[in-house]
């Protein structure tokens, strides 16, 4: 790799997109020497942040959901962004079991998200978007 | 991708692929179904050798099942958890609820 | 699938990203009902157009290269476009064995995309890109 | 994801993975490294079994190879390509001037 790798993706808001989406990151990492659970860790983070663009974000509505991954020195870097509902109190959507699909939804995605992410940062703004930042770091052995 | 039986008051499901957001429903309505037509049935044994992947969509699909099932004195029995996914199911707390085990014959023993 | 399934993906011009194109778009496709067979025409494809903007395209340069797929009723369409040097004579860079690198180029790669896919069209103007639109035909079975 | 012997004047190859851009110029060195070390070496055997991948960037690499070794009065000699390999082996001709066999036992006894 001469140069540091990135790549961009961007797709409609349909279920059948998550796994597109994490196996495409996946392949995207793979060309890393990272452990398989190091893997396993960022196909579910990036599962379910997908997930929630596509069932909270554009919950009563479909649109595009942006997915990014970069390769830096020592960290891989995926974003996940939709132009849905947004959230309005953050903190609390990160508490155990908060779902505002209580029907449905077990209140789990962000936890695990924050679990197996080494840094998270999120960023909403109602009626505009939610954008998601995670990070996982390691030793980088470009191959 | 989903098969079972039925084996004296245990459901015997098996699942392949990937669970997520997609492949979620169905597999709840799939065993929501068999629930629904034999009251009989207690415990939840599910071979998960073929699961190649979870997230908390399908984790929600298990626990959900899991409180029907509680409802008729049954249990909820994993065989043969990929060490992947177990990793998730313990992130949710399943091993405190759920029993875990390496064969159907073992699950059935239980 | 509720809609029309599409995919839209940017990355730089690495040697590296050529498997990363081609699997991703396998990945994206593997919701069709196709053969493995026309899988591995699209991956093909795919991996010729997506070189041919690594080697030829950004030559001299470094750039970016997007790369898109669509589901239709009845054909899967993938486009690759580059902001490279250009293609000045297309009928002639479509001949069995004609490649501006000799010494290490084959000149088999267009051959092979328009042998492996069902249509093919090539725009380029020289000093600003090329984009390859590929389409693979069939009786669409959304699963 | 290479590995090599030398038997009688033959070189044999195992080559493991997909053989593109990004692949094909370290195959090409370790080949023509292995050529200019031992010019006893005539025909060229490639084990083709762990090959998932292949355009026209490895199928290059390949057709060089086979310029080189011709010079010398040697054979390019294929061992168990897939299906799919050997479509696009056929789509560039490979069939007229290389070898196929099922095994290397097969290569060496042409
Ligand atoms: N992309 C998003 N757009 C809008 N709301 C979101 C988004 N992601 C999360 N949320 C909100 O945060 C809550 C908690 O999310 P999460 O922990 O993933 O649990 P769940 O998906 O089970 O509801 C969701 O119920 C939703 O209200
Ligand atoms: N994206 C591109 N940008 C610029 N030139 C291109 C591009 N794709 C193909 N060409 C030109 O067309 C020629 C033939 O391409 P191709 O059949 O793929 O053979 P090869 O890659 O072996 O040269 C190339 O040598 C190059 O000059």
């Amino acid at each position: 790799m001469e140069n540091k790798n990135w790549m961009k993706l961007e797709f409609p808001s349909e279920s059948v997109n998550v796994l597109f989406a994490r196996t495409a990151v996946a392949v995207f990492a793979s060309q890393l020497e990272i452990t398989l659970e190091e893997l396993e860790d960022i196909k579910v983070a990036v599962s379910e942040a997908v997930s929630n663009s596509v069932i909270h974000g554009y919950r009563d509505s479909h649109g595009t959901i942006l997915l990014s991954a970069e390769i830096s020195d020592n960290a891989f870097v995926v974003t996940v962004e939709d132009y849905g509902c947004g959230i309005p109190d953050i903190e609390q959507a990160k508490e155990t079991g908060y779902t505002t699909i209580p029907q449905e939804r077990m209140g789990l995605g962000l936890i695990f998200i924050y679990e197996l992410m080494d840094k998270v940062s999120i960023t909403s703004e109602v009626n505009q978007g939610t954008k998601v930042v995670m990070t996982k770091e390691f030793v980088l052995q470009a191959t | 991708m989903l098969s079972s039986k039925t084996v004296d008051r245990a459901l015997i499901i098996s699942v392949e692929g990937e669970l997520d957001l997609h492949t979620a429903p169905p597999f709840k309505e799939y065993i929501d179904e068999k629930l629904a037509n034999n009251s009989d049935i207690k415990d939840l044994v599910l071979q998960m050798e073929k699961i190649k992947f979870i997230d908390s969509s399908g984790l929600g699909v298990i626990l959900g099942r899991y409180k029907l099932i509680k409802e008729r004195g049954g249990r909820l029995i994993f065989v043969t958890c990929s060490p992947q996914v177990y990793r998730i199911l313990k992130l949710s707390g399943m091993q405190k609820i759920a029993y875990f085990t390496d064969s159907v014959k073992e699950a059935l023993s239980l």
